[in-house]
């Protein structure tokens, strides 16, 4: 008996666009954007927008990590403040704010990814070894992390910062930021990794059902162990990065990031029970996002209606990421 | 009123204080200011709550407080009408209160300790206003709306600009206090403007770093002397602002007493207790009270610092460290 | 012969539960084994053992000999078995393809999709699976979905292979593959444990026959020499007869279910239907019929195109589910996992969802009514449980099975609808269930009985036989096997 | 062949008890708040953290029932402040800075409610009727409502309320705060209908399996929306008792409290992913939640460091369930 392969091109031909539902969006976007500030289309404007998105782009690729393989995680936001504050503390000397420990300058950075990734392996102990709710230890952590940097630091910004951490965040290579090809190389490296290497797939399938995936020889536990620890490593990443674009670091850096994670990553078609949604469809949110925020501020529009305007265009960019990709979300 | 009452001994007077937030540079130097200010006027100071800008929070420490037996209140409201039931239930149990900062619309309040956020708009319109030669481009880095201190020193600023500087466009960027979406804001309309000549920013604690770091990166981070220059003037008066004027990165900022706040709170309440009792006009601190409908307002001074008066050892930023 | 695979002394508790208690197994190198035993009797436990998922609590497993590997070493436990496990281990968010080959989707560096897809058409092609390696695993049916679990277990080149219960959901002519894929399996040498409660298949494939009752061992036969009822007997611990189906007086009530010109493009086409009062009408059919898309129409899971169906006497809203309940209408569904019990709740409380107004007045359940009702309906099915507050994702899957029926069944339904109802029960559940369906059909009701299942048919007054989403022919009693399945490959006429 | 109904009674206690893990939490609580201040097992502080409790205690209710549903609101929070902002603006006079329509001051609390009504409509609608994912359609919402609050008020705080809506939020009870009653009377509706009701039940059978709960013949739809509905009434509820306590209606009344209504439902064993949890354990989540923050009050410690404190006691309250629990959570 033969097989019914039923016109398989037109499929993956759909599949492939699932990913990109977010095109038209953007696209609109960029039309109406163009109709109304002609600076909009401006490859100043545009590397603008680049900028001001790498660092909360690199919060949704680890939250993209963390939901594909069917997890939560909150605290990322508060990482972004903490890890770079306390490494920065850690090298700077008692008078300028820090410990006084007197740690070398140029371990800062390293520092900073190691804090990330420390948080990443204590959310990881808690979820995965104890088995508490995901979302309610990230909820316990972001409070806990925030209150991690407030405290030595007393609230206070930190002006005086070690070259190395600022270097990142405002160096231009080859014309354009650091951040913008930072973010893209580990994007890039994000879509490859998760639609071409066992890994990558292997959140699909810890995401997808956890049970079978184990049955199908997938250690769980230590997948998701490596993706806590490496959305912790990511979050510090955007932490140095913001840390360079600002200059200091201030007691609010990160603060309120992650419901627009969630926002750029749920519309960019990520699902938020697991085991669905791509890094590209991700990255498509993130784009949204930053476009509509750089119209809002291009036009002006009142700081008290801003917000109603762009959950209607979060609202609208969701309807039609429903609508073109077909299905229920969930 | 019945001034001289005997000098409260060991009698009991404790003073009950919430702070406002623990994540602004000003609000931190304020609260450092605190004890040493009880040490020196004598106050016994009960351990402090902190309600974290928010007004449920601030409700609950109130209440705590008194349940602890504090005779007299120094809060900080930054939601200044969701107090109102607070301050009654506190006016009808006796128990006086200062409020640092802010104005409470409703309710009555023994003393206001406070400068006039609407006169910082004023100064840092007026300054730029000059400095530009009353026509061109500025942006005002707006703090949050919903605090009565952003909406003041916002409004205080357009109409200013309005009225004395009609030839300048004014573009209010709406930060939230963000250090990140002012750098995002200031970025943007530094491409759509590039002709921007001067910046109101709220918050120096939240929108120095950012500013510069854009100036910078747009090359505009030059002299007085350069015809480049973008004239910037903050707000609060900490030490980084101050330096950054010597430096020549920024032109001025309003300085807020934080720790005249902390003294003349801390002296009012300790008046209160003691059942003094005090009248609008000036007084012998360079500032002057005057009457509200619920109470009286000491308007403390709030001198803006420009490199000419930025090394005078009273600014309280020349003071920190 | 040696032992490919032992099991000694296994015990495994499930709080208050004891899964397996002392219970073992030993299975020769190069057999097909089979185990069999009551719904809840421990077999899937066992599987999970030998297959190291879940830790015994006493007792061990030995593979040639050998102890097995520790639990974390998942490869050297996938070395030594591949596994179609009850519960389903398809991902449905994926592919077909990626699900065929998960987690050794390359055997290094990145992974070819092409190479990939190839080699699922391949293997598809070899096991005839007729499903596109590219379609999502979540949109296949269940049938589909067993088949690619079945293609994925025997593609590893396993030299055990463990199938607990994968004929649960299949046709005779996907049956009768997976068979001579068995058997070619077993002439390369490959040892085979073999699950299921069609003793039949037992007979045909296996050569030797654990019997487990209770958590325990209780014996291990060569099969050749194994009478049909002294097996059934070892299972149930008494002496059982075969079913008998029931003869009834011809037909002649009120028509209690109708279905006139009802269409579902891509399913079934202009089909009308009556079932009266004190029958039962089999719906018969190949793979892909609409058997099953008819039946689920008729419930109101789907909706028609066109065409209105009619339950006792009132005309429903075309997919109204809750209309058709309430015009007296139960119903079993095909996919027990997903429409037919809310796993985290009790056993009661499932059993009595749809007569929950029944159960107190304004609106208020009584707790004390529900566990009446609900201990009345675990002794009319016979449910092992462990009482009426157990939540049914606890149960093995048998007794899940039958506490869906006992829904169906709870409301003395006017019309009853049941799709493949015998799936995954055991023979003395089996004849708990079509007695069931016949004491609803001897109470006044007219059932609709959907199964490919020759056995379950035999019960019915006459069976509508569809081919390509149309009836056929409508067969009356007293069919033979021959004569039916000819019907419905459509090569009789 | 009978059933074996091996001991059924433990697990009927246990399955009861599994709603009051928190209880021991409680306990320490109140032991070690009684040792750390004399003043805390006064009467009058026990009723003053009931009376702060109150109106997010409403929140926890609304989102509990939403989540045992299987769903999710996050914009609760906004409707706390929007809804009486917005009532009471159609009835105040266009001095005192409302719209100046002139309706009759007794018609607040209606419309209050009413208006919370309308967004549970509306979020129902693109949740059901749309099937758009329900994090991100609340998550818009929560930024559009409280838009629709800063918009019209322009931020600024509304004192010159009706008598009307203040008097539930600050009159006294039989020596109580109304406040307290009211919560009380909800949360013991909520008990008994979730436990007794055929409606409350299925609840419990959309949140473990819509479709089984379909085929069930329990109509899905109508009874999510109405969750929605009864939701976002409830939120309108808080925000009528919230407003009387504090006389105004500040722009961010009730901005921030989703995370601690979330927090107080998952500590007091409410899943996340739907089907699970008592409304009697969501109120000993608010139990645990109120003591603490009163606990860190009375000891004033610091503010830098109370985050930390904080957070840390929520972990040790999800560990203690989990504990009690013996299941993993998600
Ligand atoms: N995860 C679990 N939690 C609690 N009890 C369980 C669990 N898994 C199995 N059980 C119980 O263990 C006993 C054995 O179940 P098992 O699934 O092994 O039966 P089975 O022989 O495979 O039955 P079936 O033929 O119905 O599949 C049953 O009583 C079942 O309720
Ligand atoms: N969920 C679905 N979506 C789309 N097509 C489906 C779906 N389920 C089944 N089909 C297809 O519809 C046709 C009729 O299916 P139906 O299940 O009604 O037939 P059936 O007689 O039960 O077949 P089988 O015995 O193979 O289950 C088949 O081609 C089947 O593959
Ligand atoms: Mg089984
Ligand atoms: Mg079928």
């Amino acid at each position: 008996m033969t097989t019914t392969l039923t016109a398989p091109t037109p499929r993956v031909r759909l599949a492939r666009f699932r990913d990109l539902t977010l095109v038209p969006v953007i696209l609109i976007l960029l039309v109406v954007g163009a109709f109304l500030d002609p600076i909009f289309l401006s490859v100043g404007n545009l590397t603008n927008v680049l900028q001001q998105q790498a660092s909360i782009s690199l919060l949704v690729l680890a939250e993209a990590l963390i939901l594909i393989a069917g997890k939560f995680d909150l605290s990322l936001e508060s990482t972004v403040g903490m890890a770079p504050a306390i490494a920065v503390m850690l090298v700077i000397p008692a008078s300028a704010g820090g410990f006084g420990l007197g740690l070398p300058g140029p371990l800062v950075i390293p520092l900073c990814l190691l804090i990330g990734a420390a948080i990443g392996v204590f959310n990881g102990f808690l979820i995965i070894k104890f088995q508490l709710s995901a979302f309610i230890v990230t909820l316990a952590m972001l409070i806990i992390v925030h209150g991690l940097q407030l405290g030595p630091t007393e609230g206070k910004t930190l002006f005086e910062l070690p070259d190395s951490i600022l270097y990142l965040g405002s160096a231009i290579w080859l014309g354009l930021p650091a951040a913008i090809w930072i973010a893209a190389v580990l994007f890039a490296a994000g879509i490859v990794g998760l639609g071409y290497f066992r890994l990558g797939r292997s959140l699909y399938a810890i995401g997808g059902n956890a049970d079978a995936a184990r049955a199908a020889g997938i250690r769980v536990d230590r997948v998701l162990w490596g993706v806590f620890i490496l959305g912790g490593t990511l979050a510090a990443l955007a932490g140095v990065l913001e840390t360079g674009r600002l200059g200091a670091i201030g007691s609010n850096q990160g603060v309120g990031w992650i419901f627009m994670v969630f926002a750029a990553a749920v519309i960019g078609g990520v699902s938020m029970d697991g085991g669905k949604g791509t890094i590209l469809g991700a990255l498509t949110g993130v784009l949204v996002i930053g476009l509509v925020q750089n119209i809002l501020t291009l036009k002006g529009v009142s700081g008290f209606w801003q917000p109603v305007v762009y959950g209607c265009i979060i609202l609208i960019a969701l309807i039609i990421s429903r609508i073109a990709g077909g299905k229920a979300q969930d | 009123g019945s001034g001289g009452q005997t000098e409260a001994g060991g009698g009991g007077g404790k003073v009950g204080i919430d702070h406002p937030r623990a994540d602004s540079d000003f609000w931190n130097s304020y609260i450092k200011y605190v004890p040493q200010m009880a040490g020196e006027l004598k106050v016994d100071l009960m351990p402090a709550t902190n309600s974290q800008n928010d007004v449920t929070k601030l409700v609950n420490n109130v209440q705590a407080l008194t349940g602890q037996g504090a005779k007299a209140i120094v809060m900080a409201p930054q939601d200044t009408g969701a107090i109102a039931t607070t301050l009654q239930t506190l006016a009808n149990k006796k128990i006086p209160v200062v409020t640092v900062d802010t104005r409470p619309d409703k309710g009555q309040v023994y003393m206001v300790v406070r400068a006039d956020n609407r006169a910082y708009g004023t100064k840092a319109c007026e300054f730029l206003g000059e400095k530009l030669g009353g026509k061109g481009k500025v942006v005002q880095l707006m703090g949050s709306l919903s605090s009565i201190n952003g909406r003041d020193r916002a409004e205080a600023f357009r109409e200013c600009m309005k009225t004395k500087f009609p030839g300048i466009t004014v573009f209010e960027e709406p930060t939230e206090w963000e250090g990140s979406k002012a750098a995002s804001m200031l970025q943007t309309r530094l491409e759509q403007n590039p002709d921007i000549k001067g910046i109101y920013m709220h918050a120096g604690g939240v929108h120095l770093a950012p500013t510069l770091q854009v100036l910078k990166q747009k090359g505009l981070l030059v002299p007085p002397t350069d015809a480049k220059h973008v004239f910037v003037v903050s707000n609060d008066g900490i030490p980084q602002e101050f330096e950054a004027i010597r430096k020549g990165d920024i032109d001025a900022t309003v300085s807020q007493p934080a720790d005249l706040y902390a003294k003349y709170a801390l002296f009012y309440a300790k008046a209160a207790i003691d059942g003094k009792t005090f009248k609008p006009g000036p007084t012998d601190h360079d500032s002057t009270i005057i009457q509200l409908p619920n109470g009286l307002e000491d308007q403390l001074p709030a001198p803006l610092v420009t490199k000419d008066n930025v090394d005078d050892k009273n600014l309280w930023g020349n003071q920190v460290k | 012969m040696k032992n490919h695979v032992e099991a000694r002394n296994v015990v495994k508790r499930f709080g208050p539960t004891t899964a397996l208690n002392g219970a073992g197994i030993a299975i020769a190198e190069g057999e097909t084994h089979a185990l069999v035993g009551r719904n809840g009797a421990g077999k899937s436990t066992l599987v999970s053992i030998l297959t190291g998922l879940q830790r015994p609590d006493e007792g061990e497993v030995l593979f040639s000999g050998e102890a097995a590997p520790a639990l974390a070493d998942r490869d050297a436990w996938r070395q030594r078995v591949a596994c179609v496990y009850q519960k389903s281990t398809i991902i449905p968010a994926l592919t077909v393809a990626e699900n065929l080959f998960l987690n050794r989707q390359t055997t290094g560096g990145m992974i070819s999709w092409r190479t990939l897809r190839a080699k699922a058409r391949e293997l598809l092609a070899t096991y005839e699976v007729e499903v596109d390696a590219e379609a999502l695993a979540g949109d296949l049916n269940v049938e589909q979905r067993q088949l690619v679990e079945i293609a994925r277990a025997l593609s590893f080149g396993a030299r055990f292979i463990i199938l607990d219960e994968p004929t649960a959901r299949l046709d005779g002519p996907a049956i009768e593959r997976l068979f001579t894929r068995m058997r070619a399996l077993r002439e390369q040498g490959v040892t085979m444990m073999y699950i299921s409660h069609h003793l039949d298949e037992v007979y045909e494939i296996c050569q030797s026959v654990t019997v487990f009752r209770d958590a325990r061992h209780v014996m291990t036969r060569p099969v050749a020499e194994l009478p049909h009822d002294e097996l059934v007997s070892a299972m149930t611990g008494e002496a059982t007869a075969a079913y008998e189906a029931r003869t009834r007086a011809a037909a002649n009530g009120a028509v209690v279910l109708s279905a006139e010109r009802l269409s579902l493009a891509g399913r079934f086409q202009a089909v009308d239907l009556a079932v009266r009062s004190g029958e039962v009408v089999g719906l018969a059919g190949s793979g892909s019929s609409g058997k099953v898309g008819l039946a689920e129409t008729l419930v109101g899971l789907r909706k028609p195109d066109s065409g209105s169906v009619t339950v006792n006497g009132t005309q429903v809203r075309p997919g109204d589910v809750t209309a058709a309940l309430g015009a007296g209408l139960g119903f079993v569904p095909e996919d027990r996992h997903r429409e037919g019990f809310v796993p985290l709740l009790s056993v009661g409380e499932n059993g009595t969802l749809p007569i929950a107004r029944k159960l107190g007045r304004y609106g208020v359940i009584s707790p004390a009514r529900r566990r009446n009702k609900a201990l009345q309906l675990i002794e009319d099915l016979d449910i092992k449980t462990e009482g009426p507050d157990q939540p049914v994702g606890d149960l093995s899957g048998g007794n899940a099975q039958k506490v869906v029926f006992a829904r169906a069944l709870v409301d003395d339904p006017a019309a009853l609808v049941v799709i493949n109802p015998t799936a995954g029960v055991d023979v003395k559940a089996k004849q708990a269930l079509l007695g069931a369906v016949e004491d609803a059909v001897e109470r006044g009701a007219g059932a609709v009985l959907v199964s490919d299942e020759l056995d379950d048919l035999r019960i019915c007054d006459r069976v509508l036989v569809m081919f390509h989403g149309r009836v056929v022919k409508d067969v009356p009693r007293g069919w033979t096997d021959h004569e039916l399945v000819a019907v419905m490959e459509g090569i009789e006429e």
